[in-house]
């Protein structure tokens, strides 16, 4: 159990990142650290005691298997963050390139 | 963009090529080791960017890279979703993403139906996405230093 | 396995704090790279090599792109000032914590315990290999199985690269208008 | 029949392929693709509305469930899809024809098209998965789209919306995964059907799993505590894409799901039911008490999506609450029922409206309404048409606007919430107030300005769509006669409640 809350840990630690932080990598890493912290999150549910990689060759006739479903979803979920991740820097750029700042406070020139 | 030093250019040409081929390894043998179609494509595209950054090359060139590689990453799903579309047609029942190849023996390289197909028209489709991504900060900034 | 586990997540934990209050982005960003690269050890352990390979190579790829990004902008963050907001933040993160520990701790019995075999839809994905026929049983889900779930997800990658590619653009607005 | 239903995926999938590729050679081929593609998925909504009543569930790749385990990924259409599919199609072509005249100032114009289809292959699959992961996937292709949109222009105000849009977007998702991973942990399995047989009644557990689920979907529908992304992003975006967004977006990936997971997934459980609806109450009352002081256009427009996404909520949330506590089933059918209708209302006159304020945004280069007047005189359609959208949306008789808003108001005063009513009343009159105030400002008070003399009328595609849309708003309150509602709102309330009594013995003729 202290994986788990360990885990959440994690996720509250990139939520601080995203929430107080007030520079813009600052921000996506915060939300980069969020991402591996479900990632972790969804494989420790996966995971059977004493289990071998769900792989089928010769020696792995009769062997325990861990979980393959949380391993695809997270196959996934892992090139969907990296998008996100690329999306987000490329904005940071453009910010970069026309306020001159990473800085959230001078950017926050929209009100309310 | 300049390239960097004359050690990392003669590493480069020899890493370079052997990563690419183990992404090409990594991609054919998806269905029977650990890796498949986003692996092996994420590799290539990493040795793609590992020659972009040793070597450097100036703009024009960069932007004809770039119309290549989005026609390679939009015909590469473009090829998924056709895959996807026989199974409608040929299989006996015409489900959406029903298997119509043989199956064939498990373990065996020319075994899991369409899966091999679909694994290396996927990693076409990622690494030309990756290095594409890539491509487009390096020439974004490229543009800037132009015209600064 | 435990132990070692717990350990990287400790390790993975103080390399989030510190790239969060790293003074120069330069070191934020390599210091991010810890988490990623003990994530993939973590992986390891919980015996997912595909995410492992995956993984390690999206992470070093993120990270010559967050390079590429604050490669010549100014290195040096602000000066720290102290914001209530974070303190706050800090007390609020503390106690959802706690209540967290104390619902987990109450009915957690109900769940699965780590390492327990959870499997009701993955048991058919392990005996039905035949149905797909692909030795890797990870592959066989995300090619076989769930198809339909790894074509979203290829658009959900062209979707981001003509984003970015939009975005990118030098002019936004033609001239005359 | 069913080999229709992975059409709604293959079309807008294929044709912003196949415009990404053959854009680089055809000029604009990207428009055509576009707009042939919504056409026909419109025809394809509106025959199975009419013509096939049953439920449409569809197995990808083919895999028969093993001992009643379901293993393949699920599509299903049943009545409740069918509106959202409606709406999205219908909305989605209209906002395309408009498209055609608006992007011509924008200099990556093909990329905007291949974008637009990447954001409908998203709500679509969004919207026919039976996959809670499936649902997240493609919930996250419409996100990643809506969120390049929002930036398409490139200034400053619109990449700063964009970027906060995304970062909520993202820890919404990331809460999403977070509340399918404890899912997963409970249950062993990600099919929606499946997971309402596993799930255990009401326990902590569910709760805190249901809480994880109203946070995620919140944060993407802008419902009350998490709207903030909300006015920067649709007031910055380009017309067609904020109207896109305003009228379709939050409702396909917010509150679609909200009332699938919480209808068909979940216990119902009457804690849920009375939080669900205090949020969209306090959605309804923020909204509007926010778009008083607002003078530029599309920012007030903005403020109200987030006051009629309180309607709806608050409409199938007291059908919720009475299903929960096991009140009257008619009236809970009834007031579902009155939710939905608005839900499509909405997305016209939403709709319309922004469309409106791109074609007087194009025309007079300014939305600030301090700025504008006297419009009418150079802009008789344009004037028409956001007459008829700001009269739907105030509730006035003869349009849309007043049926739904009244069945919402009867469903609350006959499931006996009378404060419910009396507030869902005094926020149709202030949004009356504050659109007389947009009329009155932009089109009638004074002499128009001699900077905006030489004004002309908005472009053909922009007029022709515009009208279209004015007609539908008028059209739709057809929907209130018996015979139109059987068909398209029985099956849907069916759906959600599960055997319900039929609506008209209600209604009384």
């Amino acid at each position: 159990m202290i994986l788990y809350i360990l885990c959440f840990v994690l996720f509250m630690v990139g939520l601080y990142g995203v929430l107080v932080k007030r520079n813009l990598i600052k921000i996506i890493i915060g939300l980069a650290i969020i991402e591996y912290s479900v990632f972790l999150f969804l494989i420790l549910i996966g995971y059977v005691k004493d289990g071998t990689a769900p792989i089928l060759n010769s020696e792995a006739e009769g062997a325990i298997f861990v979980d393959p479903l949380p391993q695809a979803m997270v196959l996934t979920a892992i090139v969907i963050g990296l998008a996100t991740t690329a999306m987000l820097l490329s904005i940071a750029i453009r910010l970069y390139r026309k306020y001159g700042t990473f800085d959230i406070r001078e950017i926050r020139s929209l009100k309310g | 963009m300049k390239g960097m030093s004359i050690i990392v250019q003669k590493i480069c040409q020899i890493v370079a090529p052997v990563i690419f081929l183990f992404g090409i390894y990594i991609v054919i043998h998806g269905h029977l080791t650990p890796g498949g179609g986003f692996a092996g494509g994420v590799i290539m595209a990493g040795a793609f960017i590992f020659q972009i950054i040793s070597y450097g090359s100036d703009l024009p060139k960069l932007q004809k890279k770039e119309f290549s590689l989005e026609i390679l990453e939009s015909s590469g799903i473009l090829g998924f979703l056709i895959i996807a579309c026989l199974g409608l047609l040929f299989s006996t029942v015409g489900i959406f993403f029903a298997n119509f190849l043989p199956t064939g023996k498990i373990g065996e390289l020319v075994s899991a139906g369409y899966i091999p197909l679909a694994n290396i028209v996927v990693a076409a489709e990622v690494s030309a996405a990756i290095s594409l991504i890539f491509l487009a900060m390096i020439v974004f900034k490229e543009e800037i230093s132009d015209d600064r | 396995m435990e132990i070692y586990l717990i350990i990287i997540l400790a390790l993975m934990i103080l390399g989030a704090v510190f790239s969060l209050h790293a003074k120069d982005l330069l070191s934020a960003v390599i210091s991010y790279g810890i988490v990623g690269f003990g994530l993939v050890i973590a992986f390891l352990l919980l015996q997912a090599p595909d995410l492992a390979l995956v993984l390690i190579v999206v992470e070093i790829i993120t990270l010559i792109i967050m390079l590429a990004v604050i490669k010549n902008t100014t290195h040096e963050e602000e000066k720290k000032s102290f914001s209530l907001s974070s303190v706050i933040y800090v007390c609020v993160a503390l106690l959802f914590t706690l209540f967290f520990f104390v619902i987990f701790a109450r009915f957690g019995s109900g769940l699965a315990r780590f390492g327990e075999d959870t499997m009701r839809m993955a048991t058919a994905y392990i005996d039905a290999v035949h149905l797909t026929g692909s030795a890797n049983l990870v592959t066989g889900v995300v090619f076989g199985f769930r198809a339909y779930d790894t074509l979203g997800e290829a658009t959900v990658l062209f979707t981001a690269v003509v984003g970015v590619l939009a975005i990118l653009r030098i002019k936004g607005k033609k001239e005359e208008d | 029949m069913n080999n229709l239903v992975p059409l709604y995926i293959v079309v807008p999938l294929g044709f912003a392929l196949l415009s990404a590729i053959l854009g680089k050679f055809i000029r604009d081929i990207g428009k055509y693709l576009l707009n042939i593609g919504l056409l026909f998925l419109t025809i394809l909504t509106i025959y199975l509305i009419v013509y096939v009543p049953e439920t449409l569930i569809y197995r990808v790749g083919g895999f028969e469930d093993i001992n009643s385990i379901p293993i393949a990924i699920y599509m299903m259409i049943d009545g409740f899809t069918k509106i959202l599919l409606l709406v999205i199609s219908l909305v989605g072509f209209l906002v395309a024809l408009y498209s055609i005249s608006y992007t011509k100032q924008y200099t990556a114009e093909p990329k905007f098209y291949i974008l637009f289809l990447l954001m409908m292959t998203g709500m679509f699959g969004m919207v026919i998965s039976g996959d809670i992961f499936n649902m997240y996937v493609y919930l996250e292709i419409a996100a990643i789209a809506s969120y390049a949109l929002v930036a398409f222009g490139i200034e400053k105000h619109q990449l700063e919306a964009s970027f906060k849009y995304q970062v909520l977007g993202c820890v919404g998702s990331m809460l999403i995964l977070m509340g399918i991973g404890f899912i997963y942990w409970q249950t062993g399995t990600l099919n929606v059907a499946d997971i309402a047989t596993q799930l255990p009644a009401a326990g902590p557990y569910t709760k805190f799993v249901s809480v994880l689920f109203i946070v995620g979907f919140g944060l993407k529908a802008a419902m009350f505590p998490f709207h903030a992304w909300l006015p920067d992003a649709h007031s910055s975006a380009p017309s067609p894409i904020s109207a896109m967004l305003s009228g379709v977006l939050i409702k396909a990936i917010g509150i679609y799901v909200i009332f699938r997971l919480f209808f068909n997934m979940f216990a119902l459980s009457p804690q849920i039911a009375m939080a669900i609806t205090v949020l969209g109450i306090l959605s309804m009352l923020v909204g509007v008490l926010l778009a008083i002081g607002q003078w530029d256009i599309k920012r007030l427009l903005a403020y109200h999506s987030i006051s009629q996404i309180g309607y709806v909520v608050l409409g199938v949330g007291i059908g919720m609450i009475l299903l929960a506590n096991d009140g009257d089933k008619a009236i809970a059918a009834f007031s579902i029922m009155g939710g939905l209708f608005h839900l499509i209302n909405h997305s016209f006159f939403k709709g319309l409206l922004f469309l409106n304020s791109g074609a007087i945004e194009t025309a007079t280069g300014t939305r600030n309404m301090k700025k504008l007047g006297g419009l009418s005189e150079k802009m008789p359609v344009t004037t028409a048409t956001t007459f008829s959208a700001s009269m739907a949306i105030s509730g006035i008789p003869p349009f849309n606007g007043f049926f739904s808003k009244l069945i919402i108001i009867i469903a609350a005063v006959q499931a006996g919430f009378y404060w419910l009513a009396f507030i869902a009343v005094i926020v149709s009159i202030i949004t009356l107030a504050s659109f007389t105030k947009v009329m009155r400002y932009t089109f009638y008070n004074k002499k128009l300005p001699e900077r905006l003399s030489k004004i002309k009328e908005s472009p053909f595609a922009m007029a022709l769509s515009m009208s279209i849309m004015a007609v539908l708003c008028l059209a739709f309150s057809l929907l209130v006669i018996p015979e139109f509602r059987e068909i398209v709102f029985s099956p849907a309330v069916e759906a959600l409640m599960g055997a319900s009594p039929p609506i008209n013995s209600l209604m009384g003729y």
